[in-house]
């Protein structure tokens, strides 16, 4: 029956999360639990064969803390484990750099809280020669890869031994020996420019993967769809990961369309395959990057992947959430906390227990501290020493051309 | 005219969006976190729970979709003030103001046009690093068919808003972040004024209008004419002032189209200029400036035309200050220019 | 079974058509007919509930003929003799318009040959009131709204009569009256620009529509996306259609990822409403668009169409389609001709017949002859008059600002 | 030297590219119907079929996601000429040239690079209409990290694509169409000319480079200088003849860097510049060259620089003539610089 034209009184819809600041946080409309088991596909079936998995949640632990389904990695204990010191560390990097902001030593800084899964399970399933196009929340996968801290902190100090001569804001991390890219400050530009890595590899023979990282609110940006396109159209070993940890900066997973369809969702019409994990699930991570990432290696094309997570902390050292979020969110997110989860785990196969924990924890903070030390001992933004000012006007170009020389030249340097 | 109040420009620019918000039911706010939360630098504060969310709201991250989306509201009889994040995030939406925006009017004989205003945030000096801390207003006076602006102060932010949202043409403003919450005159060292004290802080809280295409001779000097807007119109005065250099001083506010009578007036009589501006010194705006300006005063000219700007670099993090187009580059041009 | 992970030697794929000029042409693979019956969901339903449609093909006229199935429009003769009018018409003036261009009369011209219906069709279906944003090939949305003829030719010709004052190359058309906007040169530019046109209208309580198509290859660009982000993301009043005539200028559908999905699938990342819908199927491009209508004006929100046609002549007047698909490929199109297949259902109905076709056609021929003649009288690009030349400083802002004035006074005009 | 053949523009493009697959397999080229079709204009012609789909294809239609791939690939070793249709529609890839592509080595600190080129036909004179016609080179020249360059003729043209290509920096290349087929001296109403009779159509079946970076003295004269680039080239050299002008015309061919020794060289002899583009005047590319010039020269010069360029519109169809700056307009301000 069609329905008799009336005044669309309604005017346009402007979606608005579940709850402000002050309200109960809500997630049940998403529909989240870690209970159900999905079945998993060959990884070299047809792209449509894994559509339904758009749709549905990929997990493989348990509430009860086990392993289960067919998605599970069969990780070793030691694997495992190494996955905790990962996280762990990234976590105590972030509180560490995150003082560090607050006291005026770095210029800002973003963290990972909550969704350390992501990236570093992704670095573990990954192989090293596989390369890295994150945004600036996958500091996991460098720790993942074993990234040198003080390199990483010579960094967001910009000091002299800043591998970016000063040039980046923190956290915008380079690392070209270890197979990741340089990080932009522009959301999504490194979407379709990874799918032309992908393709250059593929061009040669290779049988490196590349892989890529976007947030929910990215997901928005015409690069998205270029890079959707792109994958699609040339089948490149490529797989493009979308991190939706619920929030942009104030603005809502809705308000890029999340409360239409799931990320994955938007592979389905670019014909990639598509799956939807618990982000929040070291093991469930790890097993559908090793998917796709084999789908890739072995020639049968792109795989687009949702990562449904929660941003626990503030977007940035820029941000105040309280100002657009109740405070109890995170406590409240139905997937849990990732560390917290992966060391339950560990708990319960009997291969973890809480003095450990607290040891690693030990251990991993004054490893922290003592690089920040020797880091530190290279100079900060704010004293000194920096990069030498003339390599200001470096690596515009190969070389320099008159009016750099010049400009150089009129500064006195 | 109505009371005024003392406003940051933060507080003028959203003060501008209450007034039009109030008057003209055709004016709507949007742009990424520019909603619920007012934006990143609260321009857009308190508007929806005052005006609801139909009139100002957030919008998904595409830049490109949210000029596109205030063409069609406009050209369907809004009169929408889009708010683009930072002014390093406007290229993606290049496309559709250069193509789009700028030629709607011109394409369609006037049959449609798109009366629109973008505002975005720009310039350094908040150690924003490369992707926070352009001056890509160059690339726009480009374009026939934008009025582009960058107001210095409260006062101007908040007349300027208003004439451009009234204005039946597009107009883009460039509001130097490092302006928002004080006069900044170059020197980071110093503490961080206030406009409080500003004779620009003072700011009518009704309707008023500061006319666009119109400079303000913010500074009357008969040594030499120093063209400048948005932060460098600070530096400067506060040069001029160390220098002890009898300048005259042009806040221009509009760039296109800029007043050019204003600055042909003051060259002819000093014979002498310098321009200034924060963005890169190639094919900046000073360029065109300075281009117009030998055409225009060739005569009068005693000295070359001196341009202090931002290098041919992206603007790097650690080096700002080197960067930066501060007051000892701005005192040498002038001194260099007086004694040529 | 994970694969064994082995070099990707394929290196990655540039997709090729069927068949290239020489060889036969093939259409087997798009799984194409006239035959399936397909159901209808009311126009109210969750956007959901119309996703198998994205993969089936929305027809009413079948190989015989015949409406048939739950999509019928159930037309009146007059109104379907009304769209065979209007698509001969169209017709009938690209072919004229196309003999100008080789005389040197226009400068550029683009028919619409093959896929008349898209636009025809959807012209009739909606209101004159709802607001179009077409793109450069629904000259027959101007039929439908029976648009002065000679007015089109002016513009076409670039003389003193032409409403863009000779601004805008050829079937470049504006006409404000008839609430069609101004086509763009830039390809899907005006899609995001039509919601937000849909957003007004909607935010003033009005019950108009709006309408915005592009071609399958403009679905590549990053404006496509952010139409259907924003379409999705405010729920706006909007009819979001794709024409997939299987060609952009010499690359088949499949450079823009169309042997992946169809691009109806594209919607269902955004959790439109998508149709996907035989463009050469009057009676089903009529039912389709006023479904989608009446879904937005009741306030249900936007859908995304897919007409499934084909270019049966060259891109335009710039381009030679021999070089790049075989000659034959218009005829062995598995749907037909949108103006042949329209008059054998009215013969068929017995409300119409070859000796008034012809009447028509000749009728048709005549008016645009005579519409033209009339056009030329006003000028021509070659011979004038044209628009004053001062006329070409104005309108690039409301006012002329000095360096305008100074510019025109510099020509001396 | 290898042979040399006679060439129109599109040819010579042509055998660069050949050259370039040829010599080095890092090197592939794509854009729309770049592939099998070889581009709307054939630039790349016959390559598909020569070296295969995976070394010269087709793109999908954005802009955007061609400069992003080819990032990727230059990035990753390869050496991609990506060719965007029209100079008009590269604005949707604005933002990963400015934000990315020209930024990538410094914001690496020379870890990662992106070593292509980007082609583009640019320019009117085809009754294109606005969105076939523009000569857009002034936005890139106000990005530091980007080679610019527009050659003129058939020799310059394939001989800079191919330092373009063996360059480590990002090379644009825009290619004014209207000289694609012959040299054009801005009078639409003389029979077409053809590049089978000019100095300029013989070109070097092989490898050969001309450097970026180096203008062309085309005419030497002592009269006046005549900057130049493109289309306008051409149009200067008529218009000296037809003017009896002892003009100094150089072809500046590349605009970033723009080789200032020459120029300041040129009118420190004439005292005396014009300069010359089809793009709107206002921020053109004219702007930053009369500024660079006054400072340089100031004490030579005798006259006011001028400028002759396109109007502050967008490129109308119907009144292409009236907007293209040719031979009238030109010798007009030949002759006024003149007498000064
Ligand atoms: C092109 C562009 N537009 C806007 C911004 C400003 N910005 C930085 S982060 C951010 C939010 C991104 O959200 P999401 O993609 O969900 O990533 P998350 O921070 O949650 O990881 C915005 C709007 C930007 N950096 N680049
Ligand atoms: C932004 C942009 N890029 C490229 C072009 C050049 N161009 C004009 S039409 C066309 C093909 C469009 O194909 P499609 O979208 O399938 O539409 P169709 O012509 O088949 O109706 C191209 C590449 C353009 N006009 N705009
Ligand atoms: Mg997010
Ligand atoms: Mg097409």
């Amino acid at each position: 029956m069609t329905p008799a034209p009336s005044r669309n009184r309604a005017g346009f819809t402007v979606p608005e999360p579940p709850a402000r600041p002050g309200e109960k946080p809500d997630f049940s409309g998403l529909g989240l639990s870690q209970d159900i088991p999905v079945t998993r596909p060959d990884p070299d079936c047809p792209a449509k064969d894994t559509h339904m998995l758009a749709n549905a949640l990929i997990g493989v632990l348990n509430s009860e803390h086990q392993a289960q389904g067919q998605w599970d990695p069969a990780l070793s204990p030691k694997t495992l484990r190494q996955g905790l010191h990962v996280m762990l560390k990234t976590r105590l990097y972030d509180d560490r750099m995150l003082k560090l902001q607050r006291q005026g030593k770095i210029s800002f800084y973003m963290k990972a809280l909550g969704e350390e899964a992501v990236a570093c399970a992704a670095g573990m399933a990954l192989r090293f020669e596989d390369m890295l196009f994150p945004s600036y929340r996958q500091q996991g996968l460098l720790f993942a890869r074993d990234r040198d801290m003080v390199a990483m902190m010579t960094h967001c100090l910009s000091n002299a031994k800043d591998n970016l001569k000063g040039r980046q804001l923190p956290i915008h991390y380079t690392w070209k020996e270890g197979n990741f890219f340089s990080i932009s400050g522009n959301l999504g530009t490194q979407f379709p420019q990874a799918v032309g890595w992908a393709m250059a590899s593929a061009a040669r023979g290779e049988d490196t993967v590349t892989a890529s990282w976007v947030g929910d609110g990215t997901t928005a940006e015409g690069d998205f769809h270029g890079a959707c396109t792109l994958a699609s159209t040339y089948q490149a070993p490529v797989i493009l990961n979308v991190v939706n940890n619920q929030w942009a900066i104030s603005s809502f997973a809705g308000i890029a369309g999340g409360l239409n369809a799931t990320f994955a969702a938007k592979g389905i019409g670019y014909g990639l395959a598509t799956l939807r994990v618990d982000g929040n699930d070291f093991l469930a991570v790890y097993a559908v990057t090793r998917w796709a990432a084999d789908r890739a290696r072995a020639g049968h094309g792109p795989t687009l992947i949702e990562h449904v997570t929660y941003r626990a902390d503030a977007h940035s050292t820029s941000d105040d959430p309280s100002r657009y979020r109740p405070k109890e969110e995170a406590k409240a997110w139905p997937l849990g906390d990732p560390v917290e989860r992966l060391k339950s785990h560990l708990i319960a196969l009997g291969e973890w227990d809480e003095a450990r924990h607290e040891a690693l924890t030990d251990a991993l903070s004054k490893e922290v501290l003592a690089s920040y030390k020797t880091a530190e001992s290279y100079g900060t933004l704010r004293d000194g020493p920096l990069s030498p000012v003339p390599s200001m006007f470096e690596d515009v170009f190969v070389g320099q051309p008159w009016h750099l020389r010049r400009q150089r030249q009129d500064l006195g340097v | 005219m109505s009371k005024t109040a003392r406003m940051t420009m933060i507080q003028a620019i959203n003060s501008a969006h209450d007034v039009l918000l109030e008057r003209d039911e055709r004016v709507c706010a949007f742009g990424e976190d520019a909603g619920y939360f007012g934006g990143v630098f609260g321009c857009t504060q308190g508007l929806q729970e005052k005006y609801g969310l139909s009139r100002v709201f957030d919008t998904p991250i595409n830049e490109a979709a949210i000029v596109a989306m205030a063409i069609g509201m406009a050209a369907n009889g809004m009169r929408p003030i889009a708010e683009i994040q930072f002014a390093d995030y406007i290229f993606p939406g290049f496309d559709q103001i250069v193509s789009e925006l700028s030629r709607l009017r011109y394409r369609t004989a006037g049959a449609f046009s798109a009366p629109l205003v973008l505002r975005t945030p720009c310039g350094g000096g908040i150690y924003g690093g490369q992707t926070h801390s352009m001056s890509p207003e160059a690339f726009f006076t480009h374009i026939p068919g934008l009025v582009i602006t960058m107001p210095s102060n409260p006062y101007d932010a908040k007349g300027m808003l208003i004439a451009a949202s009234e204005s039946d043409d597009p107009v883009l403003i460039f509001e130097p972040k490092r302006l928002y919450n004080g006069p900044f005159d170059g020197d980071p060292h110093k503490p961080a004024l206030s406009w409080s004290s500003h004779e620009k802080g003072a700011v009518p809280t009704g309707h008023y209008t500061v006319p666009l295409g119109k400079a303000d001779v913010v500074r009357e000097g008969t040594a030499l004419t120093v063209v400048a807007y948005g932060t460098m119109v600070h530096v400067a005065l506060e040069s001029a002032q160390l220098a002890g250099i009898d300048a005259e001083v042009i806040d221009l506010r509009t760039l296109i189209p800029y007043d050019i009578e204003t600055i042909a007036k003051s060259v002819n009589k000093t014979g002498r200029c310098v321009v200034l501006h924060e963005a890169p010194r190639t094919s900046g705006f000073g360029a065109e400036l300075m281009a117009q300006i030998q055409e225009e005063c060739f005569y009068a000219l005693e000295a070359p035309i001196k341009r202090v700007t931002g290098w041919d670099t992206p603007y790097p993090h650690a080096h700002e200050w080197e960067y930066f187009p501060g007051q000892t580059r701005v005192m040498r041009a002038l001194k260099e220019t007086l004694e040529a």
